[in-house]
């Protein structure tokens, strides 16, 4: 049984792993805590739901519940967000930056995020909505596990998508410059380095995973107003817990809040399910005070 | 007109609740740095210590001591302090984002304990019939309300000159220069952790004290009152009014405040009948849409820091002095 | 050091080291120049200066100058109110701070001049992120290491928790990367020690020999002037005196005001 | 001509907003009718609907608003408990206001009007908690389930349905094999749903609303959970139901307040049909339309828009003796002729007949509901005051 | 005054104090010169509180300060500056001075409300002195300007400054010279040595010779995180160790 839990587990922290990674860059090269981040997650999922309708049809791929035009699909909410991330931070994080005090920045992102969230209830309306009617229905894939063939996609996605950020960060010049101008952001200027191109990519990236994200989860379980919004702390700790700026730290923070969030229902009881992921998260900072894989000081 | 001023009262009675809340976390950002989002915890810590320490016995859960109004509010004080000191005492060792979160994880916490611990807090029946101050004194409506609001208006008055004497004296210049360099005041003998921790309590005290007035004032709580959207209610408070000076607190409270509020009847009024069930949406929309505004054209809020914290070390203007 | 020898940004003339002034442009102008952080308030009243291709020109003055902000007014992070920055007679007013790097120019900050959470090879690599000649990167870095074999003992410590004169090894180390035509270099040896206080200064000679020019700006006078050309002094935004370098060290008044010579004393 | 405004103060938006939205348009029904059959006393009713937004203090500002600017005699709402629980204490009691909920639950109330702190303001057209438990537990035994695994939503509803369910379903021979519960708002419920189905129950008693509910139902099918389920009337919903999936809904047995009997439900729901464009399949939205009529009627029968005389004409509108008087605009404007005359009349609503008792409670049959071949929701019979009655007496 | 014994701090396998004992008479002006990375910043550093010892001893007036926290190791008497410099830079000049001095009634919270006089009263005074010191360095002009608004050099004075105004016993200075004006420094070597003559102790890094020279004795030397040598200037300047790894044979 308890095999079961984790795997809930496992499935609910692939996703949080996804959208922590996007927070844990924005949060670590911009320097402020995105709370609209949650809304880049409704958004892809919303606009991936266009897609689908407009691209309905084709045949399901193996047990899966969709098809190749649902990945056609998650491409376009892909570049939408990413889009939409941009848009946000030209109008209202590029003016804020200016002016240094990095507090505004969460409050308005804040602000943002009531916004999209209900921006999102007056063009769709707050009706749940699905990619397909369908349910995958759960088999057993080991004893005492069941999982669905979508559930496996997801985690078989996000490892894909990690590594290829992994090399992207580590072998290509602008990941380099990300760091450096999360680093010291005058002297990366000073260098050469065009730094609004920098943080211009940084969004892409952000926002981009923040739509696979959201089209993930909605995937499996389902597409809400409220979806990103709801993920929104979960993803924080995962970040914070996994130590700021550190990709594997966020995806092995979403891991772990996920598992803690799954086995408290058997074990403590779900009336506490939420602050177990937080006595968590606190317990593991004061042995890591910058997180399982921060900076060391 | 006589029933818009009862409502002016009773509207500023509640606008002076934030203003208290407002206050405390003014101390903890705004003089100290502490990024607290948890105040909606320590809120509920005070508005359910005040309910238990004053309120009629109940037959389901813990209270009935009936204690004197003024008991209660010292109750309420205590036990959100010593909330925020055991919640301080690990946390405040911790780089700044993580008492974030481990703040809002407080928050979380206790507001489910509050719908969980049925014996202590009534869970989700919540807690009826706490007394106003004074019950006995006056009779109608209109002059109780003026009452109370003649008691917040002390308890402001009282509050932000105190807070003002403790943020413009030695004490607040060591936490401020705590917040710009700990290490760097450290080294000149001052205990960090120590004044961080006296600000953090005496920040979330004053949230619990805000707390127990929002709790006389309304008479009933309940978990729901202690939704996050209150931590970020306040946050915008504090931001828009302008962080690092205690006008700013007051001013953005009340003003924030009437945002909310109105725009719900700005929503009823701009739009037509059968659109009014969307409004709901439209309103949210327009209360994030007023605050990123405000923040874009005045990111330090409508009164901005001052320079100088310490009373003893003003000079005419910085730079023109000598 | 050979790093500037092939440097795609050095001028064509490169024997115009000694050339006359006359004939070829200064490799950098200042001119009338005005500017300043907070509104109102000009730090720089009106200065004018030249860097002739080749030639150290050393800028000295006491603490609060406007050393620093003239820098860091040619290198367009502080706002030009009026007057002209040239660099090869090409106009620098209002070329955003990072296309500087492309144009040949690179600065050393005074303070705050490395990427403290990056190891020292990558700082490195990042003075070349401008560069497009990726195989010219490597042999540079390894020159880099021969010039501050310290750098390449610990080419993987993160900068941040190097000794004070460390970083500023790996702070010069990181702008000679960019190849540049001018560089420019403030304080570079505030907390070396003597010997590489000499040897930094005896770096910058060979660069020199390559045909980068430098304007430096320091407060160790005795020593910047020893390797310069010309020198400035600057008191309050204006320049007090300028002239032949040796005339300026020997100058008693110039030494009892801004270089802290005194009878008695060393 | 003259207008008369009546408050209502609702959740637009927050947690309850889905629900609220459509609940808010049956209140704004029931003023349509009421004024189509002539208004209350010569005047047009107006609805002055503000959102709480789900929050107490919002609530609370919204409705003294309604009170001393708008000088409202009575307010239709709050929908959360805890939201009408504070407007009570803070405002409508003190300012003796008629406060008529229709959607708050919570046994609190009633512990509150025996106390005497409500005055005889409050009143609600939805059940307590306490009647709908049973009810529930007879329609799961009639059902045939003997094992059922509940998941209770974390807030008063939940917990008193659960509890009351729970104890009814013991009593009938029936077994809880989990009583699981929930937090609003989780990401996912997959864990939740594997403890509850770990014991395998035969079917499945979620308490909730849509959205979570939503949520919950489709991880409970994707587990592979059977696809039987007990729904009460907080998932009372066609959106519910259709956002789940028609086809996993074909085993279904659901309670709302409420009666199949009436012809008050077929008028309302053509009427509104008519004006929103959809059959209100959601619970609640009669109960709104019933509050706001039953305002109405009773200025009408006062003869007076003053709080107090609303307040004692509310259960004189509802008098078992009097004529019978339904739903729409017809029987309204009957209503008013009939009151006009000084003859009483009893108006049973569109979510049943309403009966007051001292604490402002009714006692309602609860109706069962199910969900057809065609995928509609649709009521299927009822549990009668008296049944719920004695299942309560055998708990004694 | 100040003994360390055998001190060894350590960061990963790197030993950056490896084994360092010495003792500082009173009333000294010892100096401490090194070649970069010799490890004198890490020897501050670990006898200030800000790391650790990683094993040995430190004991200041016969107490043992070994892994103290630094605010505790300054109320003994112990100030230090840094070497790369740390103002409060959202804080006035001014500001930064006045909030130096210990034991100030008003940095408890409640004499802010009970014993109003006596804090005004201390604060006139702190400021008076905060006045004469920044008067001092020459930072006077500047004393209500945002410390981060100051030039490289300005906040090193303001450094200074600072450490002035705590009255300590023994003051470690890191670097005081760096990126100071030549005439300045000649100045402020004049105050040390008045501060000296009034009985407080330094210990002063400096890669600076004239100003090692003029007012250090003894004179340590390290490389590579262990003392070298020991002695008076001119034997120091001396040494051939001391020439071939730091003077690079230009003598001062
Ligand atoms: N936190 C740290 N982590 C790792 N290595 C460190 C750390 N701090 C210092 N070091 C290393 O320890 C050595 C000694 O550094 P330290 O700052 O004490 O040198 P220093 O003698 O003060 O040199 P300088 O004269 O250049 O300031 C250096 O090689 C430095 O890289
Ligand atoms: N960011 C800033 N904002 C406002 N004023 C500044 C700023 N930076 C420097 N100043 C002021 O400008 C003046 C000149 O500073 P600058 O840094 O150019 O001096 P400098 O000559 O380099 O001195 P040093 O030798 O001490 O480095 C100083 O008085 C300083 O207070
Ligand atoms: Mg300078
Ligand atoms: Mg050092």
């Amino acid at each position: 049984m308890i095999a079961q839990y984790a795997a809930d587990g496992i499935v609910l922290g692939v996703t949080l792993a996804l959208g922590a990674i996007g927070l844990t860059l924005t949060y670590n090269i911009l320097r402020f805590a995105n709370f609209a981040h949650g809304e880049f997650l409704t958004f892809g999922a919303y606009f991936a739901l266009v897609f689908v309708s407009f691209l309905a049809g084709g045949q399901s791929l193996g047990p899966l519940t969709f098809g190749w035009s649902f990945l056609a699909a998650i491409a376009c909410a892909v570049l939408l967000t990413a889009l939409l991330a941009l848009i946000l931070d030209w109008l209202l994080y590029r003016p804020l930056r200016k002016s240094d005090v990095a507090v505004a920045l969460v409050i308005a992102s804040f602000g943002a995020s009531l916004m999209l969230r209900n921006l999102v209830v007056f063009v769709w309306g707050s009706q749940p909505e699905y990619y397909t009617r369908g349910i995958a229905i759960a088999r057993e894939i080991m004893p005492g596990v069941r999982l669905s063939a979508n559930e496996v996609f997801v985690v078989l996605l996000t490892a894909l998508l990690m590594l290829a950020l992994h090399l992207f960060l580590s072998r290509t010049l602008l990941g380099k410059q990300m760091r450096a101008v999360s680093d010291n952001p005058a002297l990366a200027q000073v260098t050469g380095i065009d730094v609004r191109r920098v943080v211009r990519w940084t969004w892409i990236i952000g926002g981009g995973l923040a739509a696979v994200a959201g089209v993930m989860f909605g995937l499996t379980v389902q597409i809400s107003p409220e979806m990103g919004f709801n993920l929104i702390l979960p993803m924080f700790a995962a970040a914070i817990l996994g130590g700021i700026g550190s990709v594997y730290g966020a995806v092995l923070g979403g891991l772990i809040i996920g598992l803690a969030q799954s086995l408290s229902v058997p074990l403590i009881g779900a009336e506490y399910k939420p602050a177990v992921a937080f006595g968590l998260m606190f317990l593991i900072l004061l042995v890591y005070p910058k997180g399982i894989l921060g900076e060391k000081s | 007109m006589t029933g818009i001023t009862s409502y002016l009262v009773f509207f500023l009675i509640q606008a002076l609740v934030f203003v208290v809340v407002c206050l405390g976390l003014n101390l903890q950002w705004g003089y100290t740095g502490l990024f607290n989002i948890g105040v909606s915890g320590f809120f509920l810590v005070g508005a359910y210590a005040f309910a238990i320490l004053c309120g009629p016995p109940y037959a389901s859960h813990l209270g009935g001591y009936g204690l004197p109004f003024l008991v209660g509010l010292a109750g309420s004080v205590v036990a959100s302090g010593l909330v925020a000191f055991i919640v301080g005492i690990p946390t405040l060792r911790l780089r700044e984002d993580y008492l974030a979160i481990v703040t809002i994880g407080i928050g979380s916490i206790l507001q489910l304990i509050a719908l969980n611990a049925h014996l202590l807090t009534g869970g989700s029946q919540g807690v009826t019939s706490i007394p106003r101050p004074l019950p006995g004194l006056v009779g109608g409506v209109f002059s109780r309300n003026l009452l109370m609001l003649a008691l917040m208006v002390v308890v402001v008055l009282i509050l932000y000159g105190a807070l003002e004497a403790m943020v413009r004296s030695p004490w607040g210049r060591v936490l401020k220069a705590i917040r710009e360099d700990e290490q760097a005041a450290a080294s000149l003998g001052k205990n960090a952790f120590g004044f961080r921790l006296q600000s953090f309590v005496i920040g979330s005290a004053i949230m619990g004290l805000g707390g127990a007035l929002y709790a006389s004032f309304i008479g009933f709580i309940s978990p729901e009152d202690f939704l996050p959207i209150l931590t970020f209610q306040i946050w915008s408070m504090l931001i828009v009014g302008g962080s690092g000076n205690n006008k700013g607190a007051v001013l953005g409270a009340v003003l924030m405040w009437a945002v909310w509020t109105l725009s719900g009847s700005a929503a009823q009024v701009l739009l037509p009948a059968t659109l009014q069930v969307k409004g709901g949406a439209a309103q949210i929309m327009l209360i994030g849409l007023m605050l990123m505004l405000m923040l874009v054209f005045r990111p330090r809020g409508l009164i901005g820091e001052e320079a100088v914290v310490s009373h003893g070390a003003e000079i005419e203007a910085p730079g023109k002095s000598g | 050091m050979s790093a500037a020898a092939t440097s795609p940004h050095a001028p064509t003339g490169t024997a115009a080291s000694t050339g006359g002034a006359g004939q070829v442009q200064p490799a950098l102008r200042v001119r009338d120049l005005v500017s300043g952080y907070a509104p109102g308030v000009d730090i720089l009243r009106g200065i004018g200066l030249e860097v002739r291709r080749g030639e150290i020109v050393t800028v000295l003055g006491p603490n609060g100058a406007g050393k620093s902000t003239l820098i860091k007014t040619i290198a367009g992070l502080v706002p030009v109110r009026s007057g002209q920055v040239l660099l090869h007679g090409q106009n620098l007013v209002g070329v955003p701070a990072h296309r500087m790097v492309g144009r040949g120019l690179a600065y050393v900050p005074q303070t705050d001049n490395i990427f403290a959470r990056m190891s020292i090879e990558e700082n490195l690599q990042m003075g070349a992120c401008a560069r497009h000649d990726h195989a010219g990167v490597g042999e540079d870095i390894a020159r880099m290491y021969e010039l501050f074999p310290r750098l390449r003992e610990r080419r993987r410590q993160a900068a941040g928790t190097l000794s004070g004169g460390e970083r500023q090894m790996v702070a010069v180390a990181r702008a000679l990367m960019a190849r540049p035509t001018v560089l420019m270099l403030d304080e570079p040896s505030a907390g070396l020690s003597p010997k590489l206080v000499g040897v930094v200064f005896a770096k910058v000679r060979q660069v020199r020999e390559l045909g980068v020019t430098m304007l430096i700006v320091e407060q160790n006078a005795k020593a910047a002037l020893a390797i310069s050309d010309r020198g400035y002094v600057l008191a309050q935004g204006r320049e007090q005196v300028s002239g032949d370098a040796r005339e300026l060290l020997a100058n008693p008044e110039v030494g009892a005001l801004y270089l802290g010579i005194r009878r008695g004393l060393s | 001509a003259c207008t008369t405004t009546i408050g209502s103060v609702m959740s637009l938006t927050g947690s309850l907003g889905v629900l609220g939205q459509k609940i808010a348009q049956g209140a704004q029904l029931g003023i349509a009718d009421l004024n189509s059959a002539g208004g209350a006393n010569g005047c047009t009713l107006q609805l002055s609907l503000l959102d709480d937004q789900t929050s107490p203090s919002v609530g609370v500002d919204a409705a003294k608003k309604l009170v001393d600017v708008q000088q409202v005699p009575a307010i239709i709402g709050a929908l959360s408990s805890g939201v009408s629980a504070a407007i009570l204490t803070a405002v409508t009691v003190p300012g003796k206001v008629v406060q008529i909920s229709p959607a708050s639950t919570s046994p609190t109330f009633t512990e509150l009007a025996e106390q005497g702190k409500t005055g005889g303001y409050w009143f609600r057209t939805t059940p307590s908690d306490a009647l709908q438990g049973v009810a529930m537990a007879k329609v799961a035994r009639d059902a045939g389930f003997k094992k059922v695994a509940i998941l209770y939503l974390n807030n008063a509803y939940g917990q008193g349905l659960s509890k009351e369910f729970a104890n009814g379903f013991a009593r009938l021979g029936g077994s809880v094999t989990e009583n699981v519960v929930y937090n609003p708002s989780q990401p996912s419920y997959r864990s939740e749903v594997s403890k509850a189905l770990s014991p395998a129950p035969d079917a499945l008693f979620l308490i909730g609303y849509p959205g979570d509910g939503t949520t919950i139902t489709r991880e409970w099918i994707a587990a592979g959970g059977p696809q039987k389920f007990l729904f009460p009337d907080g998932l009372e919903s066609q959106d519910f139901v259709n956002d789940v999936g028609v086809q996993y809904m074909k085993n279904v047995h659901g309670t709302a307040a409420g009666s199949s009997k009436t012809p008050s439900l077929g008028t309302f729901q053509t009427e509104y049909q008519a004006k929103f464009g959809s059959l209100p399949t959601q619970a609640y939205i009669p109960n709104a339309y019933d509050a706001t009529v039953l305002v109405g009627l009773a200025m009408e029968q006062a003869r007076s828009n003053k709080a107090d005389a609303i307040r004692d004409s509310m259960r004189k509108v509802t008098d078992p003796k009097g004529e019978k008087i339904y739903a729409g605009a017809a029987d309204l404007k009957k209503a008013a002729q009939l009151l006009s005359q000084g003859r009483t009349i009893q108006y049973i609503g569109a979510s049943g007949p309403l009966q007051f008792d001292k604490n402002g409670d009714i006692d309602a049959p609860m109706a069962v509901w199910s969900v057809s071949d065609q995928g509609k929701v649709q009521l299927t019979g009822m549990v009668t005051v008296e049944q719920i009655a004695e299942l309560r007496s055998q708990a004694k | 005054m100040l003994e360390v014994g055998d001190l060894v701090k350590e960061f990963g396998g790197l030993r950056a104090v490896d084994g360092v004992s010495f003792t500082l008479a009173a009333h000294t002006i010892t100096g401490l010169i090194g070649p970069n990375g010799a490890g004198k910043t890490t020897l501050f550093n670990t006898i200030a509180g800000v790391h650790r010892p990683s094993s040995g001893s430190i004991s200041f007036l016969g107490r043992r300060i070994g892994g103290l926290p630094p605010h505790r190791i300054f109320h003994a008497g112990l100030v230090r500056t840094f070497q790369i410099p740390r103002p409060f830079a959202g804080m006035t000049v001014l500001e930064n001075t006045m909030l130096v001095p210990a034991g100030q009634a008003g940095e408890r919270f409640w004499n802010n409300w009970f014993a109003r006089s006596q804090v005004r009263a201390q604060e006139r005074a702190g400021r008076e002195r905060a006045r004469e010191v920044l008067d001092f360095v020459g930072l006077e002009r500047l004393s209500g300007e945002y410390a981060k608004n100051l030039s490289g050099g300005q906040q090193k004075l303001l450094e200074l400054a600072r450490v002035l105004m705590a009255e300590p016993q023994l003051i470690l200075l890191d670097e005081p010279g760096a990126g100071v004006n030549p005439t300045l420094l000649v100045t402020i070597m004049d105050k040390l040595r008045e501060l000296h003559a009034r009985g407080i102790t330094f210990l002063i890094i400096e890669h600076n010779m004239d100003l090692i020279m003029n007012l250090c004795n003894p004179v340590l030397v390290m490389a590579q995180g262990r003392l070298l040598m020991e002695g008076p200037p001119e034997v120091v300047r001396n040494d051939p160790r001391v020439l071939e790894a730091y003077l690079g044979g230009v003598l001062a």
